[in-house]
C-alpha cells in the first residue's frame, strides 16, 4: 500500500480543518478545526518519518501534541472569558474593531 | 536499509537506533535564553508565593534584572567573538549562535527591557480607590463590569502575571531568530505567541475590545501556525530532516543520497509547497499583506504597552527567522522565492501606505504604518546580499525603538474613557502640551523617513541594499509608497499643531519616570541612529553573516 | 571736458535724488532746486557746445568711458558717453526747453502741494533723456530709453487720484514696453551678429556686413523701428499719446511734444548706418512716418480738447520727422532740424494752451473758449506765432524745416517719392486746417464759457510772468530758429559729419514745392475759416460726419485695442486662472483624492470578521503556493 | 586644519535656533533680539566667506571634508564656488530683514491660548534660523548626499512656518484661515517630499553606479568629477538620463517650474509676508542652484539631452506665470505667480548653456531675492494695515501713505526689471544668453517683460492710485522699523543695478567651470564666425 495515500489523507484532513475554520461560527469549533489541522500535520510527520526511516518525524509529532495542548489551555481561557462577558461564543459577534 | 525494503514499508520496520545519543548543551552560549526563561519561571514562583502587595516590585525587579543579565550575556558572547569568528551551531544543531542571532537577540532584549517600563507604569490611569493602577485588568478572569471585577478593583488587585508572561514571550523571541531547525522554529513561535495572546486580553479599559483582539489574534495565530507546521511537515518529507543545514544540503544535492530521499526529492512539489507554507507562517508574524489583517485589530484592542512590545519585538524576531530561513535553508532556491517575495513586498508597501491614509484611530494608523514598514524591510530581505542582511538588522533595531516610543506616547493622551486614541481627539495637542506633541512628531517624522532621523537611515540602508541587489523597481515602489505614507504622518502633525484645541479635549497625563524613560530612550535612539549611525551600521555589518 | 558730459547727466539726477528723498522739509525750496539744476545742466551743455564749436568739424566727437557696467563673457556693457553734433543738438534742446519749462512750472504748479515731487520727476526725466542721447552704446541708451518711459509714467499719472490719469500713465508705459521689446531684441541681434552693441562697433560693421548679413541687419532695422514707434507714438503704437494729455500741461509740452517723443527720431537717425544698409527697413520707416503724419493730422482735426488736438498734431509732425529719417541721408538732417523747430513751436503752443487752461479753471474744451485774445494778449501772441510756425507760414521756422522734408520726400524719386511728397503736402494742408481751427475756436469769436461744476464763473486772466516769459522765449525760437538754421544751410553742415548728407535730385524744383506748400496752406486755412471763423462755433459738438466721429475716437484704433487686446487678454487670463486651478492643480488633487478613495475601498476589506481574515490568509497562501510552483514551471 | 569657516557659518544660526527656542515664554522681545543677533552674526560670517573667496583661485574653496556615514558613502564635505558663496551671502543678508519685517507676526494673541508653555514667538524665530542654517548648508555641501539631507530636512521647519503662522486678519475668518493654512502647508510638504523621494531613488541609483564602478560608493562631487575626468567612472547614457530626471524633478518642484508650481501660490498666499519671502527668495533658490551645481555637473550629457524640453517648460513658466499674475485678485498670490515667471527666467538662463545665461541666472537669483523681498515685505506691511489681501480692498493708498506707496512702486519697478534696478541686468543677461543660442525662445521670453509691466502696474494702480477707498483713510505710513527693512533693500537694488560687477566677477569663473563641465562654449558672433 502506497504511503502517498496517508499523505493524501493528511492533506484531506488539513483541508477539512481549514474549511471548518472558514465556515464555522462557534469559536470552540473553529478552534477544534485548527486542532484538526495540527493533527493532519502529525499524520504527515509520522508518514514521512516512516518513509525516511528516521524518528525525527515521530518525535516532532509528540512536540506538536504538547504545543497543541498548550494552545488549548490558552485558547480556551481566552474563549471562555470572552464567552462570559458576551454570552456568545460566535466569532462573528466579536467585531467591535473593523475598518 | 535496502532499496527493496522501501516499497514494503510495513514488512520491515525502520531500524531503530538502540539508544538516543546523550545531548550535549553549550549552556554558556545559550545563557541569554536560559537566563530569561529562568527569570520567567522565577516570576511564576513570585506570583505563587509572594503576598500581593510586594509582588509588583518583585516582578518588575526580577524581569528587569533578568533581561539586563541576559543582555550582558549577549554582550559577553559577542565580545568573545561568537558573533563572528566563533559562530557555530549549538545544542545539537537546534540553535545557531552567530552574528544575526546575537544582534537580534540583543535588540529584542533591549526592547523588552524598555517595554518593562511601559508595563510597569502606574501613574497614567487615575487612582482606583486610592490604589495606583497600571494599564492591565485587575483580574483577567473577571467578567467586565461584574461585581467580581469591581471587588477586585476595590481590593486594588493588579495582574502582575504580565511580567512573567512578557518574559516567556521574550524567551521565545530570543530562540525564534536563532532556531536552526524547523522544529525549534515552530516551538519558539508558539512559546512567544501564547503569552502574547494572553497579554492582549488583559487591558484594564475597553476590556471587550481587548478580549476580542485576543480571540482574533489567537485563532488566526493558531491557523497560521497550522500552515507553518504543515509546511514543515512537507519540507521534512522532502529532505528527511528538519535541520536547516540538512535541508539546504539536500536542496543543493550535496547530501548523501539514499533511495527514500531519492524518491521524495524527485518530487519538487513537496519542497515548493512546503517552502510557501513555512514562509506564509513567518509572513503572518511580520504582518505582510495579505496575512496582515489581524494587525490593525489586535494593535488597537491590545493594551497599548503590549501593542508597543508586540509591534517592535515580534517584527524583529519574525524577520530574523525569515532571514535565516531564506538565507540558510533556501539560498539554492533564490530563483523560486525571490519573485514571489517581490510581489509580497510590493503589495505590502503599497497596501499598508494606502489603507493608512483613511485611518481615524492612532493605534490602527500605527498598525498600518507597521505593515508598510514590513514591506520596506522585505525589500531589504530580497536583496540576498550581505548588505541586505546588515541593512535589515539595522532597520529592525531603528524601527523597533521608534515604534516603542510612539506607542508609549499614545498611552499618555487620555480622557475619562482611558486612552483617547481617536485622531479627532488629538486636535490641537501641540497647543496643550508642545513637548509631548513635539516628541510624537519626531517619531512620526522618523516613520516618514525624514533625514536626520533613524527612520531615514534605515530606509536608505534597505533601499541601498535592494538597489545593489538589482531590485531598483522595488526601490521606486518603496519611494512612491513612502510619499503616500508621508501624507498620513503629516496629517497627524497638522492635527496636533495647526488645528485649534477642542474645549473638551483629552488631557495629557504626566507620566512617572518609567514611561518618561521609555520615551526618552525612544527619542535618543531615533536621533542617534539618525545622526551618527555609523557605529551601529558597522555592528550590523559585522553581525551580518549566518552560520550554516 | 569729458567729465562735463557726466555732470551734464549727473546734475538733474542729483536733483531728482534730493527732491524725491528729501521729504517735506524741502517743499518750500524744492522747485528752485529743480530749476537751478536744470539750468546748471543747460549751462554745461552750452559750455560743451562752445568747446565743440572750437574744434573743426571732423574732430568734434567727444567720448568718455566711466566704468564697465555688465561684464560677462563676450558681453561687455560699458557706461560710456559719446557727444557728437547730433547728441549736442539734443542736449541743447532738452536742457534749454527743459529749463524753460521748469520755470514755467513754478507758476503753473504753484497751487499743488506735491510740487516738490513734480520737480523731482522733471529732473529725473531730464537725466534719463540726456543719458539717452549721450550714451555711446545701445545698451546704455536702452537704460535712458526706459528711464524716460518711467519719468513719463510718473508725470502722466502725477494726479494719481484721478483714475483717468492713473490709467493713462499705465497705458503709456505698457505701450512703450511693447516698443522696448523691439529695442532689446535689436540689441540681442547686434550682440549675436557683431559681438557688441557700441555705436563705434556696430555702425561701421553694419556698413560692410550689409551684404553678408543682410537679413539680420534688416531685422535689426525693423526692431529699431518698432522701438521708435513705441516711444514716438507712431502708428500702430500711437494710442497712448492722446491719453497722455492727462498729465500736467508742462509735462505735455516738454515730454510729449518737445523731447521724449522725438527719441524715436534720434534712434533712427543715430542708427542711420544700419538703415542705409537695409532698404526694406527704410521703406517700412517712411511708410510708418507717412501714415502717422496723416493719421495724427486727421485726429487733430476732430478733437475739441485743445491738448488732444495738439497731441494729434504732435503725432503728425513726428510723422514728418520719421518719414524724413526714413529717406536716408537725404532726410536725416531735415528730420533733426524739424525736430528742433518743432521743439520750439510745439512747446510754445502747449505752454500757451496751459496758460489758457490756467486762466479758465483748467477747462480744456475749446468749445467753451472763444474770444480769449483780449483777456490774455501775451498768450495770444506767442500762441499765434507758434501757430504760424507750425503751419509753415513763410519765414517762420516751421516753413523751412517742413518744406525741406517735403522736398526730400519728392527727391526720393519714383512713385515712392511722389506718394510721400503728396502725403507731405496733404499733411501740410490738414495741419493748416486744424491749427487754424484751434486758433479760431480759442482766441476768436465770442465768449462761450460757462460756470464749471462748482459754479465758479471762469474769469480769464493773463498768466504770471514765470509762465509768460518762457512762452515768449519759445516764441522767439519758433520765429527765427528755422531761418537761422537754413541760412547757407548751417544746420546741414553742422550735422553732416555725423549723419552724412546727400542732395537727392528732385523731379520737382524746390520752388515748385514751396509754391505747392503755400497753396495747400491757403486752402487749409481758408476751409477752417469758412467752418469756424465765419459762423459761430456751437458750444456743444455737432454729431459730425462718420469720419469726424471716427477721428474723435482716434480713428477707432483704441476701440480695436480694447476689443482685441484688453478684452481678449482678460478672457485669456481668466480662463488660464481657471485652468490652473482645475487642470494643473486638479490633476494633483485628483491623484490625492483617488488614493484616498482607493484607501476607503480597501479599508472595507477589514470588516472585523475573523473568518474573512482567515479567508484572505488562505487565499494568500494559495496564491503563494501557486506562484512558487509557477516560478518553477516557467 | 584651518578654521572651518563654512561650518561655523551654518552652525551659528543653528545654535541661534536652539538658544532662541530656549528663551522663556515671558521674554518674547528677548527672544526676538537673540534671533536677530544670531542672524546678524551669520551675515558677518557670510561676508567673510565672500571676502575670503578668491575668484581666481580653485573652483571650490574653504573646503572641509570629514567622514560621516561610511556605509552610505556620506561625507561631510563643504566648499563654495563663486555661485555658492554669493547665494550664502544672499541668504544671510535676507534673514535679518525677514525677522525685522515679521517682528510682530508671531506675538500670541493672549485670549487665544491660555497655556503658558505655548511659545509661538520663540518658535517662529527659532524656525527661521533653523531654515537659514539648513539652506546655508545645502548651498555649501559638495557631497550629493549631504546636500540631499538638508534639502529634505529643510522642508520641516518651513512647513511649520507656513502652517503655524498666518496673516492675522483673514477675509474668510479665523477657522477658514486655519484650514486654508494647513492645506497650503501640507500641499507644500507633499509636493516637495514627493520630489525629494524621487530624488532619493536617484541618489541611491548614483550610489550603486559609483559603488559598482569605483569599488566604493561615493557622493563626493569632486571625487565623481575627477573619476569621470580620468575615465574611471563612466555612467552609461540611459542610466545617466534616469538619474538626471530623478534629480531634476526634485529641483523643478522646488524651483518651481511649470507645471509643478501650484504649491507656491497657496504657500505664499497663506503664509505671512516674511515667511513668503523666506520661501520664494531663499528656500526655492536651492532648487535652481542645485540644477546649476548638481544636474549640470553630474549629468552633463543628460542635461544637454533634456535641454530642449526644459527650455520650453521654462518659457511656458515665464509667460504662463505672468498671465496668471495678471489675473489674480490676491496681492500675495499675484506676487507668487510673478515669482513663477521669474523662476522660469532663471531656469531658462541655466539651461541656455551660455556664460551670459548662467551668470545672468545666478545674478537673477540674487536680484530676484532682493526685489521680491522688497516688494513682498512692503505688501506685507500694507496687508497687516488693512487686514486684507484682496486687491479690491485697496485704493488711493499713495494719498494717505506716500512713502509706503513709493517703496511699493520701486519694488514693483524692480520686479518688472526696469533699467537702473538690479533685476534688469540679470534679466537682460538671461535673455541675451538664451537668444544667442535659441533666438525664437529668446524672443518669446522677451514678451514676458511686457506682461511683467502689466501685472505690476495694474497692481500698483488698483491699490495705490485713484480715490481713497473706505478702510484706507486712517492708514499710517511706514514706521521706523519698516523703513529700516525697506531702505537697505532698495539701496541694494540700486547699487547692483548700476554696478553689478562685484558679483559678476565672483560668479563668472564658476560659471565657466560649469560650462566646461558640459563641454559648451558661447556661440561666436555671426560676423566673426564668417571670418
Amino acid at each position: 500500500m502506497n504511503p502517498a495515500n496517508y499523505l493524501y489523507l493528511s492533506a484531506l484532513l488539513f483541508t477539512i480543518g481549514a474549511a471548518g475554520v472558514l465556515i464555522r461560527r462557534n469559536a470552540i469549533v473553529v478552534f477544534m478545526c485548527v486542532e484538526l489541522m495540527l493533527n493532519a500535520c502529525n499524520l504527515a510527520f509520522v508518514t514521512f518519518s516512516r518513509l525516511h526511516g528516521n524518528l525525527d518525524g515521530q518525535v516532532i509529532a509528540f512536540f506538536t501534541m504538547v504545543v497543541a495542548a498548550a494552545e488549548v489551555v490558552v485558547g480556551l481561557a481566552i474563549i471562555v472569558s470572552i464567552f462570559r462577558s458576551r454570552h456568545s461564543a460566535s466569532v462573528d459577534d466579536a467585531n467591535l474593531m473593523k475598518l | 536499509m535496502s532499496a527493496s525494503s522501501v516499497h514494503s514499508l510495513w514488512t520491515t520496520a525502520a531500524p531503530v537506533a538502540d539508544k538516543f545519543p546523550t545531548p550535549h548543551i553549550e549552556y554558556a552560549q545559550l545563557s541569554p535564553v536560559l537566563i530569561v526563561f529562568a527569570a520567567a519561571a522565577l516570576g511564576v514562583l513570585v506570583e505563587a508565593f509572594l503576598p500581593r502587595r510586594s509582588r509588583y516590585t518583585a516582578q518588575v525587579g526580577v524581569a528587569a534584572v533578568g533581561l539586563a543579565a541576559a543582555f550582558a550575556a549577549i554582550v559577553a558572547l559577542a565580545d568573545k567573538g561568537y558573533g563572528t569568528t566563533k559562530a557555530h551551531i549549538a545544542a545539537m544543531g537546534a540553535v545557531a549562535v552567530d552574528g544575526p542571532a546575537l544582534f537580534l537577540q540583543g535588540t529584542i532584549l533591549l526592547v523588552g527591557f524598555v517595554a518593562i517600563f511601559t508595563f510597569a507604569e502606574r501613574r497614567l490611569d487615575q487612582r482606583a480607590h486610592g490604589n495606583r493602577v497600571d494599564s492591565f485588568a485587575a483580574q483577567g478572569s473577571a467578567v467586565p463590569g461584574s461585581d467580581q471585577e469591581k471587588a477586585a478593583v476595590r481590593a486594588g488587585f493588579t495582574s502582575t502575571e504580565v511580567f512573567p508572561l512578557l518574559m516567556f514571550a521574550v524567551g521565545g523571541m530570543l530562540v525564534f531568530p536563532a532556531a536552526n531547525d524547523l522544529l525549534t522554529l515552530f516551538v519558539a513561535l508558539e512559546v512567544f505567541s501564547l503569552p502574547l495572546y494572553i497579554l492582549c486580553a488583559l487591558a484594564r479599559r475597553n476590556r471587550l475590545m481587548s478580549q476580542e483582539a485576543a480571540v482574533k489574534y489567537f485563532l488566526l495565530g493558531a491557523f497560521s501556525s497550522a500552515f507553518l507546521l504543515f509546511g514543515i511537515a512537507l519540507l521534512y518529507g522532502y529532505a528527511g530532516t528538519v535541520s536547516y543545514s540538512g535541508i539546504s544540503a539536500v536542496i543543493d544535492g550535496t547530501a548523501p543520497m539514499n533511495p527514500a530521499l531519492a524518491s521524495t526529492t524527485g518530487n519538487d512539489a513537496l519542497l515548493l509547497i512546503g517552502l510557501a507554507m513555512v514562509t506564509m507562517g513567518l509572513l503572518f508574524k511580520v504582518g505582510a499583506v495579505p496575512f496582515h489583517m489581524w494587525t490593525p485589530d489586535v494593535y488597537q484592542g491590545a493594551p497599548t504597552p503590549v501593542t508597543g512590545f508586540m509591534a517592535s519585538a515580534t517584527k524583529v524576531a519574525a524577520f530574523g527567522a525569515l532571514l535565516r530561513l531564506l538565507y540558510v535553508v533556501l539560498p539554492g532556491m533564490r530563483w523560486d522565492w525571490r519573485p514571489v517575495m517581490w510581489g509580497v513586498a510590493i503589495i505590502t508597501m503599497l497596501a499598508g501606505a494606502v489603507i493608512a491614509v483613511t485611518q481615524t484611530d492612532v493605534k490602527r494608523l500605527l498598525a498600518y504604518s507597521s505593515i508598510a514598514h514590513a514591506g520596506f524591510i522585505l525589500a531589504g530581505v530580497i536583496a540576498t546580499t550581505p548588505d541586505g542582511i546588515s541593512s535589515v538588522l539595522f532597520y529592525l533595531a531603528a524601527y523597533s525603538f521608534v515604534t516603542l516610543g510612539a506607542f508609549a506616547v499614545v498611552t499618555l493622551v487620555r480622557d475619562a474613557g482611558g486612552e483617547a486614541t481617536h485622531l479627532s481627539r488629538w486636535a490641537g495637542l501641540g497647543r496643550r502640551s508642545p513637548l509631548v506633541a513635539a516628541v510624537f512628531a519626531v517619531f512620526l517624522l522618523a516613520f516618514a523617513g525624514i533625514p536626520l532621523t533613524s527612520g531615514f537611515a534605515g530606509k536608505f540602508a534597505v533601499f541601498k541594499a535592494a538597489a545593489g541587489g538589482g531590485a531598483m523597481p522595488l526601490v521606486i515602489v518603496g519611494v512612491i509608497s513612502s510619499a503616500i505614507a508621508a501624507f498620513f504622518y503629516i496629517r497627524v502633525i497638522v492635527l496636533m499643531f495647526f488645528s485649534e484645541p477642542k474645549a473638551d479635549g483629552p488631557t495629557v497625563a504626566v507620566p512617572s519616570v518609567m514611561t518618561s524613560t521609555a520615551i526618552a530612550v525612544g527619542v535618543a535612539v531615533t536621533l542617534v541612529l539618525g545622526l551618527a549611525p555609523q557605529y551601529f551600521l558597522d555592528l550590523a555589518d559585522k553581525a551580518g553573516v549566518f552560520v550554516r | 571736458m569729458e567729465t562735463l558730459i557726466g555732470l551734464l547727466v549727473a546734475a538733474p539726477l542729483l536733483g531728482a535724488g534730493v527732491l524725491l528723498t528729501g521729504g517735506k522739509r524741502l517743499d518750500r525750496v524744492g522747485h528752485w532746486i529743480g530749476t537751478l539744476l536744470a539750468l546748471l545742466s543747460f549751462v554745461f551743455g552750452v559750455v560743451l557746445f562752445a568747446d565743440m564749436l572750437g574744434k573743426d568739424a571732423d574732430a568734434r566727437t567727444l567720448t568718455s568711458h566711466l566704468f564697465t557696467w555688465v561684464p560677462v563673457g563676450g558681453f561687455q556693457a560699458d557706461v560710456g558717453f559719446q557727444l557728437d553734433q547730433l547728441s549736442m543738438t539734443f542736449v541743447l534742446l532738452i536742457t534749454g526747453v527743459g529749463t524753460l519749462i521748469h520755470i514755467y512750472s513754478i507758476g503753473y504748479m504753484a497751487h499743488d502741494e506735491r510740487r516738490r515731487r513734480f520737480f523731482g520727476y522733471l529732473n529725473l526725466f531730464l537725466a534719463a533723456m540726456l543719458l539717452l542721447v549721450v550714451a555711446d552704446n545701445y545698451f546704455l541708451l536702452y537704460a535712458g530709453w526706459e528711464g524716460v518711459g518711467l519719468a513719463s509714467y510718473l508725470l502722466i499719472g502725477f494726479w494719481q487720484h484721478k483714475p483717468s490719469a492713473a490709467t493713462a500713465a499705465k497705458k503709456a508705459f505698457i505701450v512703450n514696453r511693447v516698443g522696448d521689446i523691439g529695442l532689446s531684441v535689436a540689441i540681442m541681434l547686434m550682440f549675436t551678429t557683431f559681438g557688441s552693441f557700441a555705436f563705434n562697433q556696430v555702425l561701421p560693421q553694419a556698413q560692410q556686413a550689409s551684404t553678408t548679413q543682410h537679413a539680420t541687419i534688416t531685422g535689426i532695422g525693423f526692431m529699431l523701428l518698432l522701438a521708435a514707434c513705441g516711444k514716438s507714438a507712431q502708428v500702430p503704437l500711437q494710442s497712448w499719446l492722446g491719453d497722455a494729455m492727462e498729465g500736467p500741461t508742462p509735462v505735455s509740452a516738454l515730454i510729449h511734444a518737445a523731447t521724449m517723443v522725438t527719441a524715436g527720431v534720434y534712434l533712427i537717425t543715430r542708427s542711420g548706418a544700419i538703415f542705409n544698409a537695409a532698404p526694406d527697413a527704410q521703406t517700412a520707416v517712411v511708410t510708418v512716418g507717412a501714415v502717422t503724419l496723416l493719421f495724427g493730422a486727421i485726429v487733430g482735426c476732430a478733437k475739441d480738447d485743445i491738448k488732444k488736438a495738439l497731441a494729434g498734431s504732435t503725432m503728425s509732425q513726428i510723422g514728418y520727422m520719421i518719414m524724413a529719417a526714413g529717406l536716408g541721408p537725404i532726410g536725416y538732417v531735415f528730420a533733426i532740424m524739424h525736430l528742433v523747430t518743432h521743439g520750439f513751436f510745439k512747446a510754445g503752443l502747449f505752454l500757451g494752451a496751459g496758460s489758457v487752461m490756467h486762466g479758465m479753471n483748467d477747462e480744456v474744451d475749446m468749445r467753451r473758449y472763444g474770444g480769449l485774445r483780449k483777456y490774455m494778449p501775451i498768450t495770444f501772441v506767442t500762441f499765434g506765432l507758434g501757430y504760424l510756425a507750425i503751419i509753415g507760414f513763410p519765414g517762420l521756422s516751421g516753413f523751412f524745416s517742413k518744406d525741406k522734408i517735403i522736398e526730400a520726400a519728392f527727391a526720393k524719386g519714383g512713385t515712392e517719392g511722389w506718394i510721400l511728397g503728396g502725403a507731405g503736402l496733404l499733411g501740410a494742408a490738414i495741419t493748416a486746417f486744424y491749427m487754424t481751427r484751434v486758433m479760431l475756436m480759442t482766441f476768436f469769436g465770442e465768449k462761450r464759457w460757462v460756470p464749471d461744476a462748482e459754479g465758479h464763473e471762469p474769469h480769464p486772466h493773463e498768466s504770471p510772468s514765470s509762465m509768460t516769459i518762457p512762452m515768449i522765449i519759445l516764441a522767439f525760437g519758433s520765429v527765427f530758429a528755422g531761418a537761422f538754421f537754413s541760412l547757407n544751410s548751417r544746420f546741414v553742415h553742422w550735422l553732416e559729419p555725423v549723419t552724412g548728407h546727400s542732395e537727392g535730385d528732385s523731379p520737382v524744383s524746390a520752388g515748385t514745392v514751396t509754391a505747392a506748400t503755400m497753396a495747400v496752406l491757403v486752402v487749409g486755412v481758408g476751409i477752417a475759416w469758412l467752418m469756424y471763423g465765419r459762423r459761430p462755433v456751437p458750444s456743444l459738438a455737432p454729431r459730425g460726419s462718420l469720419l469726424t466721429r471716427a477721428a474723435r475716437r482716434d480713428l477707432l484704433q483704441d476701440d480695436f485695442n480694447h476689443v482685441v487686446l484688453v478684452r481678449g487678454g482678460e478672457h485669456l487670463t481668466r480662463s488660464l486662472v481657471y485652468l490652473d486651478h482645475s487642470l494643473v492643480d486638479g490633476v494633483v488633487n485628483g491623484t490625492a483624492a483617488s488614493v484616498g478613495g482607493l484607501s476607503g475601498r480597501l479599508r472595507r476589506l477589514q470588516n472585523g470578521y475573523v473568518r474573512s481574515y482567515a479567508v484572505s490568509m488562505l487565499g494568500g497562501t494559495a496564491v503563494l503556493v501557486a506562484a512558487t510552483l509557477l516560478m518553477r514551471a516557467v | 586644519m584651518s578654521f572651518p569657516l563654512l561650518t561655523v557659518t551654518a552652525a551659528v544660526p543653528a545654535v541661534g535656533a536652539v538658544v532662541t527656542a530656549a528663551v522663556p515664554a515671558a521674554q518674547r522681545t528677548a527672544a526676538k533680539y537673540t534671533a536677530l543677533l544670531f542672524s546678524l552674526a551669520t551675515l558677518v560670517l557670510a561676508a567673510v566667506v565672500l571676502v575670503r573667496f578668491d575668484p581666481g583661485g580653485n573652483r571650490y574653496q574653504l573646503t572641509e571634508s570629514h567622514a560621516w556615514i561610511k556605509d552610505f558613502g556620506l561625507r561631510y564635505e563643504l566648499g563654495v564656488d563663486g555661485i555658492a558663496a554669493v547665494m550664502v551671502a544672499l541668504t544671510a543678508l535676507l534673514i535679518p530683514f525677514v525677522m525685522l519685517a515679521g517682528w510682530h507676526d508671531a506675538d500670541p494673541l493672549e485670549d487665544v491660548n491660555p497655556n503658558r508653555r505655548w511659545r509661538p514667538t520663540q518658535g517662529f524665530f527659532a524656525l527661521i534660523l533653523l531654515v537659514e542654517a539648513m539652506v546655508v548648508l545645502s548651498f555649501e555641501a559638495t557631497d550629493v548626499f549631504l546636500f540631499y539631507i538638508f534639502f529634505e530636512a529643510m522642508l520641516i521647519p518651513v512647513y511649520f512656518l507656513i502652517g503655524g503662522f498666518g496673516d492675522r486678519a483673514h477675509a474668510a475668518g479665523e477657522e477658514e484661515a486655519a484650514r486654508q493654512r494647513s492645506y497650503a502647508a501640507v500641499k507644500f510638504l507633499l509636493y516637495n517630499l514627493a520630489g525629494g523621494l524621487i530624488m532619493l531613488a536617484a541618489v541611491i541609483g548614483l550610489y550603486t553606479v559609483t559603488a559598482h564602478q569605483l569599488g566604493t560608493g561615493t557622493f563626493s562631487l569632486q571625487e565623481i568629477l575627477s573619476a569621470r575626468a580620468s575615465g574611471k567612472l563612466h555612467i552609461e547614457t540611459s542610466t545617466e538620463r534616469w538619474l538626471f530626471l530623478g534629480f531634476f524633478f526634485a529641483f523643478a518642484v522646488k524651483a518651481p517650474l511649470w507645471p509643478l508650481h501650484t504649491w507656491l501660490p497657496n504657500a505664499m498666499g497663506e503664509s505671512t509676508a516674511p515667511v513668503a519671502v523666506l520661501i520664494t527668495a531663499v528656500v526655492d533658490k536651492v532648487g535652481t542652484f542645485a540644477m546649476l551645481r548638481f544636474c549640470l555637473q553630474l549629468f552633463p550629457e543628460a542635461s544637454k539631452w533634456a535641454t530642449p524640453v526644459i527650455l520650453v517648460l521654462a518659457v511656458i513658466s515665464i509667460i504662463y506665470g505672468a498671465l496668471l499674475a495678471v489675473g489674480q485678485r490676491d496681492i500675495k498670490r499675484l506676487i507668487a505667480y510673478a515669482s513663477v515667471s521669474h523662476f522660469g527666467f532663471i531656469i531658462l538662463g541655466i539651461f541656455a548653456m551660455t556664460s551670459q545665461g548662467q551668470s545672468g541666472a545666478t545674478l537673477y537669483m540674487v536680484n530676484h531675492g532682493i526685489s521680491t523681498a522688497a516688494l513682498l515685505l512692503v505688501a506685507g506691511f500694507l496687508i497687516t494695515r488693512r487686514g486684507s489681501r484682496l486687491i479690491a480692498d485697496f485704493g488711493g493708498v499713495q494719498k494717505v501713505a506716500p512713502v509706503l506707496a513709493g517703496t511699493f512702486l520701486i519694488g514693483g519697478l524692480a520686479t518688472l526689471s526696469l533699467p537702473g534696478l538690479a533685476p534688469f541686468v540679470s534679466e537682460f543677461l538671461v535673455l541675451v544668453g538664451t537668444f544667442s543660442r535659441y533666438p525664437v525662445l529668446g524672443i518669446i521670453a522677451t514678451l514676458g517683460i511686457v506682461l511683467a509691466a502689466l501685472y505690476v502696474l495694474v497692481l500698483y494702480q488698483r491699490t495705490m492710485t485713484g480715490p481713497v477707498k473706505a478702510g484706507i483713510e486712517g492708514m499710517s505710513d511706514l514706521k521706523a522699523r519698516e523703513l529700516l527693512v525697506v531702505t537697505p533693500l532698495i539701496a541694494l537694488l540700486l547699487f547692483l543695478g548700476v554696478y553689478p560687477k562685484p558679483v559678476t566677477d565672483i560668479v563668472n569663473p564658476s560659471v565657466n567651470h560649469t560650462l566646461s563641465d558640459v563641454h559648451k562654449t558661447d556661440p561666436k558672433p555671426a560676423l566673426e564666425a564668417k571670418k
